[in-house]
């Protein structure tokens, strides 16, 4: 990974940004949820904010993403607007999908967030669709399918990494291995040690990468998407990271390991790419508070657009069923 | 009998006893051993410490979960396979259609396949469109596969003992919603048969017919309207499929009126299957047309309003038993 | 018009046809380029060779097949995919029921799958239980995707274009033993609007609402029955879902007969919903009880002679007319 | 692949007799079918004849397989007794299944053919469930997994090697490389150029054999069977052959590469068998032709037999649905 690219000091702060968002925004969910204000189940990506930070700087809003239930993460990283993305938290006809959706199926089209899935697996398959559209049309774009470890045993993993290999999709699959599918560890779901090394059945690149380092997990997006945009095909990024919480707000992930969980937390990479980038002088204590303070006052205002919004009316239930509204 | 219990704590209760009266009896599905905390739910809790190996937790692969009950089936186990969520059975579809449901049939009887997949599912639980779609007139419509839905704690435990009694694959679904509702406790060991639904009110002047869910909030509507003088009568289906049309038949008999209902969406539902041979059995003895009703033709919303709405509810349930009988809406 | 085509032709036309008016549309699935002979039933012959990349072999992997359809549709492509045949849905339901069916209303409307799934199936091809079931119901029953079902050539072709022009997911389903059967020959560009029934033939004893090949089966047995005077109406849905209630119901309301018939099993089929429907809308006001029609509840079985009596046809299709005429049986 | 175990001379004959009667039966079946005797859709497994051969002489009655609709050498290899397959194929009542499965259906479980399916895939998942029974009851089976190249790549694949090496289950996945699926090339439908390398995703062994060659698939057969009765777990076989024919019976295979056709089939390992047999002295021509000419009698009377039997009677619908009967 020596002659990976590297990212300049402007580009780990737009990073740092996109993680400070993510982690305040998870801040929130946590209160937000606790408190009662909004019901939702609610997966924290919390530990996992250097992933798609570092995907993100690497593409336009045109490139496309799909995620998961676990992606409030990807979609901030993306571009979508937290007053969106929470009035759909909150079941709003001001949401992204007018509260039709919530948390497990976020679209959101104009920054590229194409599909987002509660169905463990599913976005792969549909990642190579977009990216088939993007070599159809010669448009230049690159689509990235996140998934989670888990996913990495279930069929279709499988027979998207083949297709899109074959047909040499500019895809990029990113399998964002947090060492947990709901309760059950890596090694209790997984025949193999590195989810990476499946690319090989695919004649595919495959990488596995500290997913918590800003520098790797930057080099290596780079890597597989400008290969992507090169036409030259796939790339398999399996990108170590873990999970703070357990699976699902509510879950305190107690049958976690203890120690690995609080290491893991103890380099909390959001805390320790600003303290970076403070020792660089890059940012000083000031510009960081800044940045924080910023998201805070977006995000006020973004939990209270959603809580102040209105539900939709039931006759959303006719609608968006067919492109015609139900009689 | 004034015990009362959880429909959780009543699988668990006869996973427990028919595990302990026949070692066949074999578990799988993701996070089902307590090391993985005996499912996501609890239901499994404590089997695997006390089974051992036959308590199995899986990777997240549904056919190779339906495809490893199916195998053991065919050679005298009687695997009970978990299927988290009602909509991730569509990534089995092939192992329980093409295969365990048609491998009596095709085999010419030379193998059968005694399992029972275990799925919950349920509108109420905030969860949207790809967790909480009732699926069941898809295998109801399936030759060779039984389709079984409890309505409460003592009911989920004896028909969950007698589907994996049974010699051919049973779906057997459980409404997530209301895992935690507690309920009249089961008899130890009492099986009830399949096939043969349950009168749980009587009545005489409309036969309400449901299952899972739906039929307690039938009986929420029926006791509201008995205080407006309707006596409903409501069955509750258990078995889906071969469902009980004796008792369906003799009940609509008695009333000339009947509604059926369940939270899956209506059109080409459950319902109709049932609007359908009622009609034909009673024809010219019936005193108001079939209704059915049904969750909206949609997917399930996440929205709080919306999702309010999807399914059918012990007022709408009662204003639709009151339109049928010509009588005043209610506010 | 004279001019006869086989249904393999006309599908063949429609989809050169389509590919030629806008190059959105384009194709994928198992053996579908000329490289692979253009299709095993050899439907999509020429178009690779016609229309380069946008007509793409794929290997088998149906989730990836489908996966690919919704992932082009989403940005602007009409993807035909095709599912070789119907039993192989079962590996991609997923896909197509929490995918494609729900992405339209999970997302507010803001994006849309204008797909169209091929599929072939149909007894009396000696090809057993796992390669031809009609599933059609199963779909039905879900929200957000169409499905949509011809009888014959020129049908075939109408149906398709408007298929490939609908802005939701379409499931069209072709009869496998009929690909070869010669009919009247489409007329180039016209389409056949979706959830339109089409009265193949006008009659006033009795209604049959068919589709598929069992609505020629339905004809069959209207000729026959002509012949003793009885004058059958047999309704060609077309579209099952959504289906064209106003032509049924005033058509029942002209017969005061219904009798469906598919050949999918019967229990919870297509029929049983239409069933539903009718006799809610004209109760009182049939003269006969509503009949259904379906295959055997099994798996369609190999042997030939079980396979002949699996699905319905003409000669029983009449018996049950008459029986319902309280006419006498012929031999 | 040199310290490979080797069968004797006695283990060598029983293989090719095994083999003979595969090359025999079908001849037959395409006799049979052109002249319209039985109407059934029939998938030739000419050239795939040492496969099963060499994998049956490692196994006892008692061990398992399932196949494919491609599968009728899988079948008489186990031990299938021609009669009833004949009268299965016939769509007889005399059947293995009494004409209800058919050729794409055949299960006979006293030989140990548990599934034959016509999924592509599903072989896989089930042979998983047949020895993890085995596994529970410690009763020491076998179960052999046989699909096509082009099963290869579906995700039932994928998920049945990682439960597989995950619990270590004693199965054996016997992928019969015949370089085409329906009409469609090998190296058209999949991405990697050995399907046995895809072992390594679920760190499992992983053999690609010369699946014609009998001392090199008996070799591997054993070593993988040994491994898994010795409680090692699965292995991945990946068996090179060739499909002398088309798809199924009535499709003439013109779309295949003449050259490397004609050459497989010049290569028929069956007659190579033979000649072996003899130049090594194991078998005389008179032996040999004694060989065939029982087989071809035994043949005749399950082809007659099966012509004789009777059609299943029309209650047969209502029967094996449940295990009661409907009404
Ligand atoms: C097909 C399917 N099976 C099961 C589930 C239930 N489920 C939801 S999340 C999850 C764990 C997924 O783990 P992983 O892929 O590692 O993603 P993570 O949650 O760790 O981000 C499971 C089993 C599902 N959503 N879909
Ligand atoms: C899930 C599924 N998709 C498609 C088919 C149609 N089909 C039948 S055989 C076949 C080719 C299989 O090729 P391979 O696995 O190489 O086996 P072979 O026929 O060569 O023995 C296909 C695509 C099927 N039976 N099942
Ligand atoms: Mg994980
Ligand atoms: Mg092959």
């Amino acid at each position: 990974m020596s002659n990976y690219p590297i990212p300049d000091s402007a580009t780990l702060v737009r990073m740092y940004e996109k993680m400070e968002l993510i982690r305040l925004n998870d801040e929130r969910a946590h209160k937000v949820v606790k408190t009662g204000r909004i019901v939702m189940p609610y997966y924290s990506p919390r530990g996992q904010e250097v992933i798609p930070s570092a995907i993100s700087v690497n593409l336009t809003e045109e490139d496309y993403i799909c995620t998961i239930y676990r992606g409030t993460h990807d979609m901030l990283a993306k571009g979508v607007p937290p007053k969106l993305l929470w009035a759909e938290l909150a079941g709003r006809v001001t949401g992204t999908c007018k509260g039709k959706g919530g948390p497990m199926h976020i679209t959101h089209p104009e920054t590229g967030v194409m599909v987002t899935t509660g169905v463990v697996g599913s976005s792969m398959p549909i990642a190579n669709g977009l990216a088939w559209a993007s070599q159809l049309s010669g448009d230049d774009r690159v689509t990235i399918a996140n998934f989670g470890d888990g996913a990495a045993n279930i069929g279709a993993f499988h027979e998207s990494l083949n297709l899109a290999a074959l047909w040499k999709l500019p895809v990029v699959f990113v399998c964002q291995n947090n060492r947990y599918a709901e309760h059950t560890t890596f090694a209790n779901s997984t025949a193999v040690d590195r989810i990476g090394d499946r690319a090989a059945s695919y004649a595919m690149p495959g990488i596995t990468v500290d997913g918590n380092d800003p520098e790797a997990m930057y080099g290596a997006a780079k890597i597989a998407i400008d290969r992507a945009k090169a036409g030259e095909g796939p790339t398999l990024i399996e990108a170590m990271t873990y999970r703070f919480n357990g699976h699902l707000l509510g879950d305190d992930g107690h049958y976690m390991d203890k120690e690995e969980r609080q290491k893991a937390i103890d380099a909390d990479p959001v805390a320790r790419l600003r303290a970076r980038l403070i020792s660089d002088g890059v940012l000083s204590e000031a510009d960081a508070d800044k940045i924080s303070a910023d998201i805070t006052a977006q995000l006020d205002e973004a939990i209270a657009f959603a809580l102040d919004s209105d539900f939709p009316t039931l006759d959303e239930l006719r609608r968006d069923v067919f492109a015609t509204e139900l009689a | 009998m004034t015990e009362k219990m959880t429909i959780a704590q009543a699988l668990n209760l006869a996973l427990d006893d028919a595990m302990a009266e026949d070692p066949k009896v074999v578990m799988l599905g993701e996070d089902l051993a307590d090391n993985e905390e005996g499912g996501v739910m609890g239901v499994t809790k404590g089997l695997s410490t006390k089974y051992g190996k036959r308590v199995r937790s899986t990777p997240i692969s549904e056919q190779a979960i339906m495809g490893a009950a199916i195998g053991a089936s065919l050679v005298g186990y009687k695997p009970v396979a978990e299927i988290m969520l009602m909509n991730f059975t569509t990534v089995a579809m092939d192992m329980i259609v093409n295969h365990a449901a048609k491998l009596r049939f095709m085999s010419g009887g030379q193998t059968h396949v005694p399992i029972v997949i275990r799925t919950m599912t349920g509108a109420g639980f905030s969860v949207g469109g790809q967790h909480s779609d009732y699926l069941e007139a898809w295998f109801a419509h399936t030759a060779g596969i039984k389709v079984v839905a409890p309505a409460n704690a003592a009911e989920a435990y004896g028909l969950l003992l007698s589907s994996i009694d049974d010699p051919d694959p049973v779906l057997f679904i459980e409404n997530m919603p209301s895992y935690w509702t507690p309920g009249p406790a089961p008899t130890r060991g009492e099986r009830i048969p399949l096939g043969k639904a349950r009168i749980a009110r009587e009545g005489k002047d409309l036969t309400i017919v449901s299952y899972s869910r739906m039929a307690n909030e039938a009986l929420a509507a029926a006791e509201a309207l008995a205080e407006d003088g309707v006596d409903t009568e409501v069955i509750d289906l258990r078995t889906i499929a071969p469902w009980d049309q004796d008792t369906v038949i003799a009940s609509v008999k008695k009333t000339g009126r009947l509604l059926t209902v369940h939270e899956a969406t209506k059109p080409f539902g459950v319902g109709s299957e049932i609007a359908a041979v009622v009609n034909e059995a009673l024809f010219g003895d019936l005193k108001a047309p079939v209704k059915r009703l049904g969750g909206a033709f949609c997917a399930v919303p996440f929205s709080k309003p919306l999702e309010d709405a999807f399914a059918p509810n012990a007022q709408g349930i009662a204003a639709e038993v009151r339109s049928m009988l010509s009588l005043d809406p209610v506010d």
